[in-house]
């Protein structure tokens, strides 16, 4: 019985592999189906994490623990959906003001020292190769381009007008690496998919 | 006519249909994985790297974390990577090992997959090793399971309060785990751990990743906060012949010469129609 | 009542929050404090998020249920469809739990297939966008061209075949410009987070909190 | 025990807030501070334009970062472009159709729509419906994306905030639909697909800059050269570190590592 489950659950799958990849070729009632059914499974799995991340953190720590903290979260959670009724819409941005406060106060600390500190240490650390040296530069030619204002009749006539454009080009030079880097990635994916089609699906291996 | 014929066939080669070139994409894959080219696989310098690394900081009575932090549609580069660090963790005497996903709700799914293609070397569910699952909220989980794991961690993945799985008994914070094996596609993923555990922790990480994220985490490896790193199908399929192990990332590295050298082809035919056709127009096409 | 319905309230909340947030990245080993009235909002936001996520459900719904109300043409059928799909799984994730082997089948037999195929059909995109972009138009476009089939080239088994070459220019393309362009966009990224982080925080940036009351 | 951790970061910190501060106190004293055009951002109004002449409905995005993630940056400010095309579009009077993955944005894009239409005096243009979730999964907002592209085929498609593997999906289908496509990302890892694919890429930084320099203000405006400080101190630490490096002392390097 079992394996009847499974054969059938093999079919559906390439049914709806086959849907997927006929998106290039046609605008079919195919697409949409599968379209509309990975829309639907998609919010349903959040949905229930986000429920039972409800329940069992914050219902579950009022009942068993008596930690009644729990409610004003809940609060502010139910409070989103005031946005829903035009005299309380108001209420509707305290919530988000708290996610907004996390999410900035997360990025500002940790950016700062993380992904501006940490990369120009490295990039100072044991400069002893041309190459160090060369990355050091290419750096500095690179945020040159990004110069909004200050300096901006330099950025028109002066040496940031050849700066920015060497800075283009190193990002051309990176921006061409990431996109071949890529492609092995993506057909990585689909020799994922052929490897199911062909020796799941059909048996042909 | 002839001319324009000709001038037709070049304006063509630069705008052929993509719809052909996604059906020779599907050939060129299908031959090889049907007859397999088997050409061979040298280890680099990084993978070989990543797996001393594993092996040093695995020692008897360690306590192991591995974030499995990617998507069902990641599987194909990341599973052969998932299943052979797993596979040579797994193989370590007398070590503890603790599976968990902290940005990627499917990560405890994986985690599951990635055990049924593995040989548990006798290690017992609940003694040796668990799944706590997945904690929703990114990185101010990955913030509160540093500073205090029972606080956060009630339950494992399938319900047992935690008090009854002597695996996690003593682990009061990140200071308690010897060694990180990070497992990530995309955001959330390394970056967060970075933020919230290395950074401020200094933790021992070891990290498995797709081809398109090397690049991006080189600076981190040469900087020391990666202290190895396992990179895309390539990687897997070296990672592979390391522990002995061939799998799937060794019968796709054909497949994928095969479409690369299909691209380039296609690159050559659209500059040659652009420069051809340009030259007969003299000048801008 | 003008005090509550209006943006000082808000924008006080972020502050207070973003500010403890910054605090306890930098002091919170010293101030415990700190670190435990912002690990206990990090909590709290666990819930919010959760919360939104039925703000998304119920926004799906509405959509869909009009579309069946107006038996829009063509569309109704899917709208049903996907109603139909999205509530059954809801109903046995959450009273099946998620081990109830009816989730599990269309989890494993419908989801993951699809979330797989979805992600493999950039194998098309990506060669169809490599056709079309890698054209030596002008030099930026000729630069972007020769990087990409070089890096192809040495990530391909088969290109240390037809030479030995494209690994060694490979690797410093990816280990000096490579690294250079990303390390310098990074760091004007973060000069533009916080900036903008800034303007967040005292207020000024209003797009998330919308008109005057 | 330090008191503070990673000085150096919190003195960085400081510097920058510093800088953009005094540019806004600056611009309130009525100095204007000139900021150079970005392309892609002028390109905005030509692709609203487009899609007016031709009738068809204008499409945006705002990408994966929660707002309670460390990118909630690029989500805030892919959501001040939707504010303000938004507006253009009910000028105009053409629908502007929002996906959307991260549900927390869904009653503020319902706040952006209502005051666009309240600005442009058409009470009819503000339509929820328009406002669509296409779940918190990146492949089925994906499939949802592309549905929208493919059916609807509007001739602008703006692609504003953090994306992943997906943001090709979004890029090729909106070229097959024949949509003008003006992306912003600061996702190093996607910034290749929309340069190779879409009419107009904002760079990194440029994304930020662009919900300050769409809505014009004097004070916002400041700000971005008041970022401009932090980049220069960026390029000074950069050459000196590397000078004192090359010549063998390190000290600079332990100065950043406090």
């Amino acid at each position: 019985m079992a394996d009847i489950i499974v054969e059938i659950g093999i079919w559906v799958a390439a049914a709806y592999t086959l849907m997927i990849y006929s998106y290039p070729y046609k605008d079919t009632p195919l697409f949409k189906f599968a379209e509309h059914t990975m829309i639907g499974l998609g919010i349903a799995i959040t949905t229930i994490m986000g429920i039972r991340n409800i329940l069992d953190i914050a219902v579950g720590s009022i009942v068993n623990k008596g930690e009644f903290a729990w409610i004003i979260p809940i609060l502010l959670g139910l409070a989103l959906f005031t946005r829903y009724s035009r005299q309380y819409a108001w209420l509707s941005r305290w919530p988000l003001a708290l996610l907004v406060g996390v999410g900035i106060g997360v990025s500002m600390g940790s950016s700062v020292d993380a992904s501006f500190l940490a990369q120009i240490r490295s990039t100072v650390t044991g400069v002893n190769t041309l190459n160090k040296a060369l990355l050091g530069i290419m750096i500095i030619i690179t945020i040159t381009y990004f110069i909004f204002s200050i300096g901006k009749e330099q950025r028109e006539k002066g040496a940031f007008k050849y700066t920015s454009q060497l800075g283009r080009y190193v990002m051309m030079l990176c921006f061409g690496a990431l996109f071949g880097n890529t492609i092995m990635t993506r057909m990585a994916l689909f020799i994922g998919r052929m490897n199911f089609l062909l020796f799941e699906w059909l048996k042909l291996g | 006519m002839i001319a324009s014929a000709k001038e037709g066939f070049w304006n063509k080669l630069q705008a052929i249909d993509q719809r052909i070139l996604y059906v020779l994409i599907i050939v060129v894959v299908a031959l090889p994985l049907l007859r397999p080219l088997s050409l061979p696989i040298t280890v680099t310098s990084a993978t070989r790297t990543a797996y001393e690394k594993v092996d040093e900081y695995s020692g008897p009575g360690s306590v192991i974390v591995i974030a499995y932090e990617f998507i069902a549609g990641n599987w194909p580069e990341m599973g052969p990577i998932a299943v052979a660090m797993t596979q040579h963790l797994f193989r370590k005497p007398d070590i503890r090992i603790i599976l968990l996903a902290m940005g990627r709700d499917q990560g405890p799914i994986l985690a599951e997959n990635t055990l049924k293609y593995i040989d548990e070397m006798g290690k017992e569910y609940g003694e040796d090793y668990v799944n706590l699952g997945f904690f929703a909220g990114a990185e101010a989980a990955m913030a509160s399971f540093a500073s205090d794991i029972p606080g956060l961690v009630k339950k494992d993945y399938y319900g047992t309060p935690i008090e009854q799985l002597p695996v996690m008994s003593g682990l009061n914070d990140l200071n308690d785990i010897d060694m990180f094996l990070c497992l990530w596609s995309g955001t959330p993923g390394w970056g967060e751990y970075l933020r919230q555990w290395q950074t401020p922790y200094g933790i021992t990480v070891i990290g498995g990743t797709l081809g398109i994220n090397g690049p991006g985490a080189q600076p981190y490896v040469s900087s020391g906060q990666l202290k190895g790193l396992v990179v895309g199908l390539r990687g897997g399929g070296e990672y592979e012949k390391l522990i002995g192990k061939p799998g799937e990332a060794t019968s796709g590295l054909d497949a994928v010469s095969t479409t690369h050298l299909l691209i380039i082809a296609f690159i050559i035919l659209g500059n040659v129609g652009y420069f051809a056709g340009r030259k007969r127009t003299g000048g801008e096409v | 009542m003008s005090l509550l319905k209006g943006k000082q309230i808000p924008i006080g909340i972020t502050l207070v929050v973003g500010l403890m947030m910054i605090v306890n990245y930098y002091f919170g080993a010293a101030l415990p404090a700190v670190k435990s009235t912002t690990t206990l909002i990090q909590n709290w936001t666990v819930i919010v998020a959760a919360f939104a996520l039925i703000i998304g459900l119920i926004n799906i719904s509405r959509i869909h249920i009009n579309h069946l109300l107006k038996r829009s043409k063509g569309q109704w059928f899917f709208s049903l469809w996907c109603l139909a799909i999205m509530y059954i799984m809801i109903a046995l994730g959450l009273f099946g739990t998620t081990k109830n082997p009816g989730y599990q089948w269309l989890y494993n037999y419908v989801f993951l297939p699809v979330d797989a195929t979805m992600y493999s059909s950039l194998a098309f995109f990506i060669s169809s966008a490599a056709y079309r972009a890698f054209r030596a138009r002008n030099v930026e476009s000729i630069l972007l061209l020769s990087s990409g089939v070089v890096i192809m080239l040495m990530n391909a088994p088969i290109g240390e075949i037809i030479w030995t070459g494209f690994p060694v220019i490979g690797d410093w393309i990816m280990s000096v410009p490579n690294v250079a362009a990303q390390r310098a966009i990074m760091i004007c990224v973060v000069m533009g987070s916080v900036s903008l982080g800034l303007r967040t925080l005292l207020g000024m940036e209003r797009g998330y909190l919308g008109r005057e009351e | 025990m330090a008191l503070i951790s990673h000085q150096s970061g919190l003195l960085t910190l400081i510097i920058i807030c510093g800088a953009v501060l005094y540019m806004i106190y600056r611009a309130r004293q009525g100095l204007e501070s000139e900021v150079r055009r970005v392309a892609g951002i002028d390109v905005i109004d030509e692709a609203i334009g487009r899609s007016t002449e031709m009738g068809r409905p204008v499409h945006i995005t705002n990408g994966l970062a929660t707002l309670y993630s460390s990118g909630s940056p690029q989500t805030i400010a892919g959501l001040s472009v939707l504010s303000y095309v938004a507006k253009k579009c009910a000028q105009n009077g053409i629908p502007l159709i929002t996906t959307i993955y991260v549900p927390e944005t869904i009653p503020i894009v319902m706040e952006m729509y209502r005051e666009a239409s309240v600005l442009a005096e058409s009470p009819e243009w503000f339509d929820d419906y328009n406002i669509r979730y296409m779940s918190s999964h990146r492949f089925s907002y994906a499939t949802g994306v592309q549905g929208v592209l493919q059916r609807e085929k509007p001739a602008a498609s703006f692609l504003m905030g953090s994306f992943m593997a997906e943001a090709l999906i979004f890029a090729e289908s909106g070229y097959l639909a024949g949509a003008m496509q003006v992306a912003g990302t600061a996702a190093t890892s996607q910034i290749p697909f929309f340069v190779a694919v879409c009419d107009y890429t904002l760079l990194g930084d440029e994304l930020y800059a662009a919900g300050a320099y769409l809505s014009q203000d004097a004070v916002q405006m400041a700000s971005i050269a008041g970022q401009d400080v932090g980049k220069y101190l960026a390029m000074i630490l950069l050459l000196v570190g590397l000078i004192l490096s090359a010549m063998g002392s390190d000290w600079l390097v332990n100065i950043l590592k406090l």
